[in-house]
């Protein structure tokens, strides 16, 4: 009875799925700080290890779009703030039935005020207090404003169901795939396959997840034998081994934005013609060459290629350097000189900066790179310097808006603020059906398109190695997203 | 020598202070680090209330010496804080990532005394000549590269192009019930040391072999392999005992690189994550660890080097 | 025969100067042949060539025949072939072991000690306890001497050449070690004897070989050379006249130099000099006498600022010294000269002899270096040594050259006090009459240094205004030099007036 | 003869240098970007992780990596030897532990691990490479000097020197260090190679140098994950390394062998 989740996900190559086997995947870790709480888990290992474990009430499909999990199904009143949400028969490994309350008991938990918790700021809509279990399998959600776009928050980064009153994690418990076994931070947790999963049980005896942090140490495990999948590879890793036969490379497309972001209220970049010539000084097509090393495709000065709402109408930018100089002194900015803040963060993010430093020195446009900590990066950025150099995963396109484009927006490295821009966004989250929400969606893109602070010159692939004994692993999952790293439709063969 | 106790007493006792200097070194390096552990936490969902709520929830609000003195208090009953990161014990924490890195240090000191040694005196044999020429240069060359990678040809070949050994320790619990996996990284961290032991043992070498009382003893005819070992050979030590104490103390602590490259989850990766985390009491911890193991291993050096030049009574 | 030592027709040139020109040498089992002649005749390259360890770049030819086997040697300067970080005991056991491999394992140890007590006390170091135990560096230089020809005693070897054995040791042990190489011989070892000590070549040889400037001039039974010199320069030689009747004197002057309950002691262990008090006048010459390893080096060491761990006061002109030459300005450095004892250890192997000489001048007196080389070139011409050989590196003089180059760069400070420690050991009688004339020439002079003379030369001793005698690291007798060498109170100032007298008779 | 004994060492270590002197004036200007990691299309050594052509980076690339290794040691030395030497040949106790505790305290903390977090609280430029891996270098090697030094300055030839008045230096320099000169230049060796390792392993730490400059060390590290699609950008850079390492050290041994065997 669950109509709208994939039955399987599409396997990397067909056959019968076969039952047995003990998989091992290597994922980068965090050492000391990795954790089993699904509420902190902050690193793909701890991603991984929670959806093993866990569920959610939904999660995003390749689209972004949210897919019903534990809930069955959601319905919402006609103003679009209150939404009635009905769980599918599921149970928790101890035996007990997933209810209203865990639900109730576990969003509490991740929107406690004392707390840090990965999905409080996506939960900020719901307005807990006045939320109640309506049955044990019914839950209506109050939010604070109308949101027509409140499956997104259900399927949230981090956004697990434990069981009521749960705060230990030494020996979880969850809904999830997995039963837990064992789990040493930094090293290996061990999970045995759930018989009685509401989704059907996995095919694999066993799971172990395994930290490796080095790139190279996951290739050589794989291809060595010692593990049979390897989460996180680099683009020149998939080229030397892609036709080699002893791995196979799946790429997970569009799964992270790549760009700059642009301080829109601090000179040079508050003269919207400025921001306009920066558009046009980025050569994509060398970025994505030179910093992906070719794995992944240019962007469009937009987030979400490829995903729900995506306004692909837009025509692509291409470079033009001319122009760029004409809008430059248009705007008085000859002879430009800006920094641009970057960080070995991730691959190819300094390659970037080198790489777009070059180009804009032929639009007669100095940049200074300033190298910044890595560890602390993203705060850096978010109010200091005027251009830096940026980076997304995947979620939804109202996601990345609310959370990063809105006057009150809590992450907004761009600093727009609109008062036209935060009026269509609500009026979008108070549209209730689709083709009113995606003109108006196209409206926004169009806007950020023309002027915004986001230059998305990319979108890098994921790319993921599997022993070729390994089936069943979804091609088409952004990282993140209901397929990626989901190891119950994954068999041996 | 009845004088040799309370030399060791005083060097330990300054010790004790080095390992504090240590401590507050390493403390004032990484709280001069921009960000903190809140920051490093929230990673690349800066929103300030969460850091607000994080920073708050770790009491990183006080001031650092405060913290520090709780530290050092807590210290004195034997507790060495909380990781800020994963709310772990320290102690525990460091417990856990100690075995794999002291297992990979003993095999590798135990492999390099012997080996370093054997080069340098093989190489001093003669000195100058083809056998000391080939044996220096093919030293030089390995002692070049760099771990990661020798590491990477290492790899290349024992492990996938003729499958010996496994290429890395991942997911193994215990390195000791799955000694293969330590064939690769023992041979990539000996492999510098044994050269620049060597090196050094051989200079030192044929320094003592050409001393007169060599000579002296060739001539009370002394068989040439007692006369290397017994009597040119501790002279040519104590450089060799200071660089030894040097290479256990990076054996121990710096060796994120091989820790990295084989997945080796010891202490290396816990100091490289704990900085990045700024995680303070961690990173405490572990200078207070390395602290106490230079000094210990200092002490073992000068000992050594107190007993091989014993006309040098300054070296107390 | 074939146990027999030959040399024929041996010539060696170093670095194009011939050292050795034609030498002939015997040396028959059972037999001590001594080799004598002037310092820097070429004894000690001879014993070198028998070793067959002549430097690389020497150019020999001739006819070197020795026994299969290895030969003892008894360098003439112990201190460089003793392993600084190897203890005595472990020295001598390593070579005790080798001669002990076909007993059985379990009775190998005991005979090890055995064997190394026996050489020991053959080589006149009873005390094996607190020998055995100690470094090298913790030896007097009479100790490490002997410790040195305790090694050769217990190699075993068909043929010794002890080079300069006695030299360091005191008319008793001397005799001693003497009666110990007789013995040697009557075991059927060739023993070849390179000495400067007439007393002990004449009392212990079967055949004497006098070598001049690397040629044989003559050889012989002692009787009859001693009766009948061929060669002028073996008469004088042989001559063993007495330095000279005391020589010119000044009256001494006020205290200079004045050592108070000096207590003396080595890093944890029992102090080695008790409570000794020792005035040196101005003008005046002391002689320091006292059994090997009673504790003169370190006195004179003390004085000079070499050793500071000691308790007492040292006063120059009634100041405090201070302990360390460290804390010494220029003009104290320079007032409190010492000439080591082992000449060769005490120099820069690097650099030439001359340059090092000539330093003192330089950092001492504030001498120009132009100046300072010339200074330092005629104080050695007066010690007899040549421009052309000590512009050479130390390496390539004997060991009596060197002993006076020693006494020549401490010269040159022009010291008040000038402290002499065995520096006419190494050398023979024409010789050490000539430095020990140098010397008193220039202490007699107008400023001339106060000269501390610790020596176990009866010669040199009977040169001073006053002796003192020490024993056991305390200072057992004290006064003017006639009175103590007439009515000695202490045994050992008795041993040695009496060889001062047997020396003296020597001279007929 | 004896010019022969300098020639492998001098080859080996010529070529690097003669790069890394000649090579930013060869270089010209840049090309346009290949995909990263491929051969042909002029690049005929390959392009690097960046698409750049690696003979221009190679070309480029010298020049720091000589510089701050030479430079640091020569450095590290230069403090390393006098402070080495006068622990060495004080006897005065709290001199030494003046002296010696310090630069404990700085051996004590793992040098990486310094490199670590000063190059994180300051990114160092080239001068600032040179200081820190001087500034980790200098404990070390002041240890090795006081340890090989420690028996020569105990040398009766050291008394006599100071009687005879002789500067510090003098002993110091003159005697001490020519004694030990053997055991010093291979530490010096030693030394300098551990400096271009280190300044390649902060870099595969990602500190110190920015992970796109033209270095060698850099290189060899960001274009390993290339290794098996075009060696070259790994391997020449790498060869370069040890060309320098390798030879400067022959180069020393050379040297004293000739110094020692005067003919
Ligand atoms: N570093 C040391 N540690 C312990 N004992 C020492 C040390 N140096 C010398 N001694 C001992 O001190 C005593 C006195 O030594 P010193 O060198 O002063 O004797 P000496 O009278 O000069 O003898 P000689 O005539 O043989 O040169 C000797 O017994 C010697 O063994
Ligand atoms: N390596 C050398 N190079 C040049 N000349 C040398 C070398 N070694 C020794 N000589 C010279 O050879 C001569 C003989 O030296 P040798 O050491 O044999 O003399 P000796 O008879 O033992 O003198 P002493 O009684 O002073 O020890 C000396 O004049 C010395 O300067
Ligand atoms: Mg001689
Ligand atoms: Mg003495």
């Amino acid at each position: 009875g669950c109509s709208n989740s994939p039955a399987s996900a599409p396997g990397s190559s067909g056959g019968q799925p076969k039952r047995g086997g003990h998989l091992r995947a290597a994922f980068a870790g965090g050492g000391a700080a990795e954790t089993l709480d699904p509420h902190l888990s902050n690193l793909f290992a701890d991603a991984a290890r929670a959806k093993a474990l866990y569920d959610k009430l939904a999660d995003y499909g390749s689209d972004m779009t949210a897919r019903p999990r534990l809930a069955e199904r959601w319905e919402p009143n006609d103003a679009l703030d209150r939404w009635t949400v009905t769980l599918r028969e599921a149970e928790f490994h101890d035996g007990r039935p997933v209810s209203a309350a865990d639900i109730l008991y576990s969003y509490r938990r991740i929107t406690d005020p004392k707390k840090a918790y990965r999905a409080k700021a996506s939960l900020e809509p719901v307005d807990l207090e006045a939320s109640r279990a309506t049955g044990p399998r019914t839950v209506e959600f109050r939010l604070k404003r109308p949101t027509a776009e409140f499956p997104n928050v259900l399927a949230a980064f981090g956004a697990y169901i434990v069981p009521d009153g749960t705060d230990r994690f030494d020996k979880p418990v969850g809904s999830g795939p997995f039963r837990f076994v064992s789990f040493t931070p930094g090293r290996s947790a061990r999970f045995t396959r759930n018989d009685a999963y509401w989704d059907g049980a996995p095919h694999l005896d066993a799971l172990d997840i395994v930290v490796a942090d080095e790139e190279s140490a996951r290739l050589n495990a794989l291809l060595a034998g010692q593990v049979d999948y390897a989460h996180e590879l680099s683009p020149s890793t998939a080229r030397a081994h892609e036709h080699g036969g002893r791995v196979t490379i799946v790429r997970l497309r569009n799964s992270a934005m790549q760009g700059f972001v642009m301080k829109t209220d601090r000179p040079p970049f508050d003269d919207p013609r400025v921001r306009q010539a920066f558009f046009l000084i980025a050569d994509r097509e060398e970025l994505v060459k030179g910093a992906l090393s070719g794995a992944g495709t240019v962007g469009n000065d937009l987030f979400g290629k490829g995903y729900e709402y995506y306004a692909d109408d837009i025509p692509q930018r291409r470079q033009d350097l001319d122009r760029a100089r004409t809008l430059l002194k248009a705007a008085g900015a000859e002879g430009l000189r800006v920094t641009l803040d970057t960080s070995p963060v991730a691959p190819g993010f300094v390659e970037a900066a080198g790489i777009f430093r070059d180009q804009a020195a032929r639009a007669g446009v100095t940049i200074d790179i300033r190298t910044g900590n890595k560890d602390s990066y993203w705060k850096d950025i978010l109010d200091s310097g005027t251009l830096a150099g940026y980076r997304s995963g995947a979620m939804p396109i109202e996601a990345h808006i609310s959370q990063r484009l809105l006057s009150g927006s809590t992450t907004n490295a761009t600093h727009w603020r609109r008062k036209d821009f935060d009026a269509l966004y609500q009026q979008m989250q108070s549209t209730k059906d689709t083709a009113g929400r995606s003109a108006l969606y196209e409206r926004m893109q169009r806007q950020l398109h023309t002027e915004g602070g986001f230059l998305v010159w990319g979108f890098a692939d994921w790319i993921v190695g599997t022993s070729p004994r390994v089936r069943g692993v979804a091609t088409d999952a952004p990282a993140n997203t209901l397929d990626w790293a989901r190891f119950d439709t994954v068999w041996l063969a | 020598m009845t004088s040799f106790r309370p030399w060791i007493l005083r060097r330990l006792l300054t010790g004790l202070a080095q390992t504090a200097a240590v401590v507050v070194l390493v403390l004032a390096l990484t709280e001069a680090l921009p960000g903190d552990a809140a920051v490093a936490l929230a990673g690349d969902d800066p929103d300030p209330a969460r850091i607000a709520a994080i920073r708050q929830a770790l009491h990183l609000d006080r001031p650092v010496h405060e913290r520090l003195a709780q530290w050092a208090a807590g210290l004195l009953h034997g507790d060495l804080g909380t990781s800020l990161a994963s709310g772990r014990p320290v102690a525990g924490l460091l417990a856990e990532a100690f075995p794999p890195t002291l297992t990979l240090a003993v095999l590798t000191v135990t492999l390099l005394v012997p080996a370093g040694v054997g080069l340098g005196v093989l190489a001093a044999h003669r000195a100058g000549g083809l056998l000391d020429r080939l044996l220096s240069t093919a030293a030089l060359g390995v002692y070049a590269v760099p771990e990661f990678v020798l590491g990477v040809l290492l790899t290349a070949v024992l492990a996938l192009w003729l499958p010996l050994l496994p290429p890395t320790a991942v997911g193994v619990d215990n390195l000791l019930a799955r000694p293969a996996v330590l064939v690769l990284p023992v041979l990539v961290l000996l492999a510098r040391p044994v050269c620049s032991l060597g090196r050094l043992v051989r200079a030192g070498m044929a320094d003592a072999l050409a001393a007169p009382w060599s000579v002296h003893a060739r001539r009370c005819g002394l068989p040439p392999a007692r006369v290397r070992f017994a009597h040119a050979l501790p002279n040519a030590l104590a450089p060799a005992a200071q660089h030894l104490a040097r290479t256990v103390d990076w054996l121990l602590c710096g060796v994120v690189v091989v820790e990295a490259l084989f997945a080796v989850p010891g202490l290396g990766t816990v100091l490289v994550n704990a900085v990045a985390a700024r995680d303070l009491p961690v990173v405490q911890g572990l200078a207070l660890l390395f602290g106490l193991t230079a000094v210990v291993l200092n002490l073992g050096a000068d000992a050594v080097a107190y007993r091989l030049a014993p006309r040098a009574e300054a070296a107390a | 025969m074939t146990d027999a030592v030959r040399v024929r027709a041996l010539r060696v040139s170093i670095g194009g100067r011939t050292v050795l020109d034609g030498v002939d040498l015997t040396a028959l089992p059972g037999r001590v042949t001594a080799l004598v002649g002037p310092s820097g005749s070429g004894k000690t390259t001879t014993g070198r060539a028998l070793l067959g360890e002549l430097p690389p770049d020497a150019r020999v030819s001739g006819e070197v025949r020795v026994p299969r086997g290895p030969v003892g040697y008894v360098p003439q300067h112990p201190a460089s072939v003793l392993n600084p970080a190897r203890r005595a005991g472990a020295l001598l056991r390593d070579i005790a072991r080798r001669q002990v491999r076909d007993l059985p394992r379990a009775r190998r140890r005991a005979a090890v000690d055995e064997r190394v007590r026996a050489a020991l006390a053959a080589a006149q170091l009873p005390d094996a306890t607190s020998a055995l135990s100690r470094y090298p560096h913790q030896l007097s230089g009479g100790q490490q001497q002997r410790l040195v020809l305790a090694q050769a005693l217990l190699l075993g070897t068909r043929v010794v050449v002890a080079d300069e054995p006695t030299t360091g040791l005191d008319v008793l042990i001397k005799q001693r070690v003497a009666g110990e190489l007789a013995a040697l011989a009557r075991q059927g070892i060739a023993v070849v004897l390179l000495s400067h000590d007439l007393a002990v070549v004449r009392a212990l040889a079967d055949e004497v070989v006098v070598l001049r400037a690397g040629r044989v001039v003559e050889s012989g039974p002692p009787d009859e050379l001693w009766a009948r010199p061929r060669h002028p320069g073996t008469r004088e030689l042989l001559d063993a006249e007495r330095a000279e009747t005391r020589g010119a004197r000044a009256e001494p002057g006020p205290v200079v130099l004045r050592a108070h309950g000096l207590t003396a002691y080595h890093r944890g262990a029992p102090p080695v000099l008790r409570d000794a008090d020792l005035e040196v006048r101005a003008g005046e010459r002391l002689a320091l006498v006292g059994r090997s390893g009673s504790g003169k080096t370190t006195l004179a060491r003390c004085l000079s600022g070499l050793h500071s761990r000691y308790g007492g006061t040292v006063t120059l002109d009634g100041r405090p010294l201070p302990p360390s030459v460290r804390h010494r300005d220029r003009e104290r450095l320079a007032a409190v000269q010492y000439v080591f004892q082992d000449a060769r250890a005490a120099f820069d192997e690097h650099r030439p002899v001359l340059d090092q000489v000539a330093r003192t001048a330089v950092r001492l007196r504030g001498t120009a270096p132009e100046r300072a080389r010339e200074e330092a070139l005629e104080l050695l011409a007066r010690a007899g040594l040549p421009e052309t050989l000590v512009r050479r590196r130390p390496g390539a003089l004997s060991g009596g050259e060197l002993q006076r180059a020693a006494l020549a760069r401490a010269l040159l400070a022009r010291p008040r006090v000038l402290l002499c420690d065995e520096i006419t050991s190494g050398l023979d009688a024409p010789t050490r009459r000539r430095v020990l004339r140098l010397l008193t020439d220039l202490a007699a002079g107008p400023g001339g240094p106060a000269l501390v003379l610790i020596t176990h030369d009866p010669d040199a001793a009977w040169l001073a205004d006053r002796i003192a005698v020490l024993d056991g690291g305390t200072i057992v007798e004290q006064g003017p030099a006639a009175r103590v060498l007439a009515a000695p109170a202490h045994p050992f100032t008795r041993a040695l007036a009496d060889a001062y007298a047997s020396t003296g008779e020597g001279r007929g | 003869m004896s010019k022969a004994r300098y020639l492998p060492g001098a080859l080996l270590a010529g070529i690097p240098l003669l790069l890394a002197l000649a090579g930013p004036w060869l270089a010209g200007d840049a090309g346009p970007r290949g995909t990263s990691f491929t051969g042909g299309e002029g690049h005929w050594l390959g392009t690097d992780f960046a698409g750049r052509d690696v003979w221009r980076q190679v070309l480029l690339g010298g020049q720091s990596v000589v510089t701050v290794a030479l430079a640091a040691t020569a450095l590290a030395y230069a403090v390393a030897l006098p402070l080495g030497l006068a622990a060495a040949l004080t006897h005065r106790t709290w001199l030494e532990e003046t002296l010696t505790r310090p630069l404990d305290v700085l051996l004590a903390v793992p040098s990486l691990l310094l490199i670590l977090l000063v190059a994180s609280v300051h990114p160092p430029g080239r001068a600032g490479l040179t200081l820190l891996a001087a500034l980790v270098t200098v404990p070390d090697a002041a240890r090795t000097v006081r340890a090989s030094a420690t028996e020569a300055a105990s040398r009766p030839v050291v008394e006599a020197l100071r009687t005879q008045g002789e500067s510090w230096w003098r002993i110091a320099v003159g005697y001490v260090t020519r004694c030990t000169a053997r055991t010093l230049a291979a530490d010096l060796g030693i030394r300098l190679t551990g400096v271009l390792y280190l300044v390649a392993t902060a870099a595969f730490l990602g500190v110190g140098a920015a992970p796109d400059a033209a270095d060698w060390a850099v290189m060899v590290d960001r274009n390993r994950p290339g290794l098996f699609l075009q060696p070259w950008a790994v391997v020449v850079p790498a060869l370069l390394v040890l060309g320098l390492s390798v030879g400067t050290n022959l180069l020393c041994d050379a040297a004293l062998d000739r110094k020692d065997h005067p003919k």
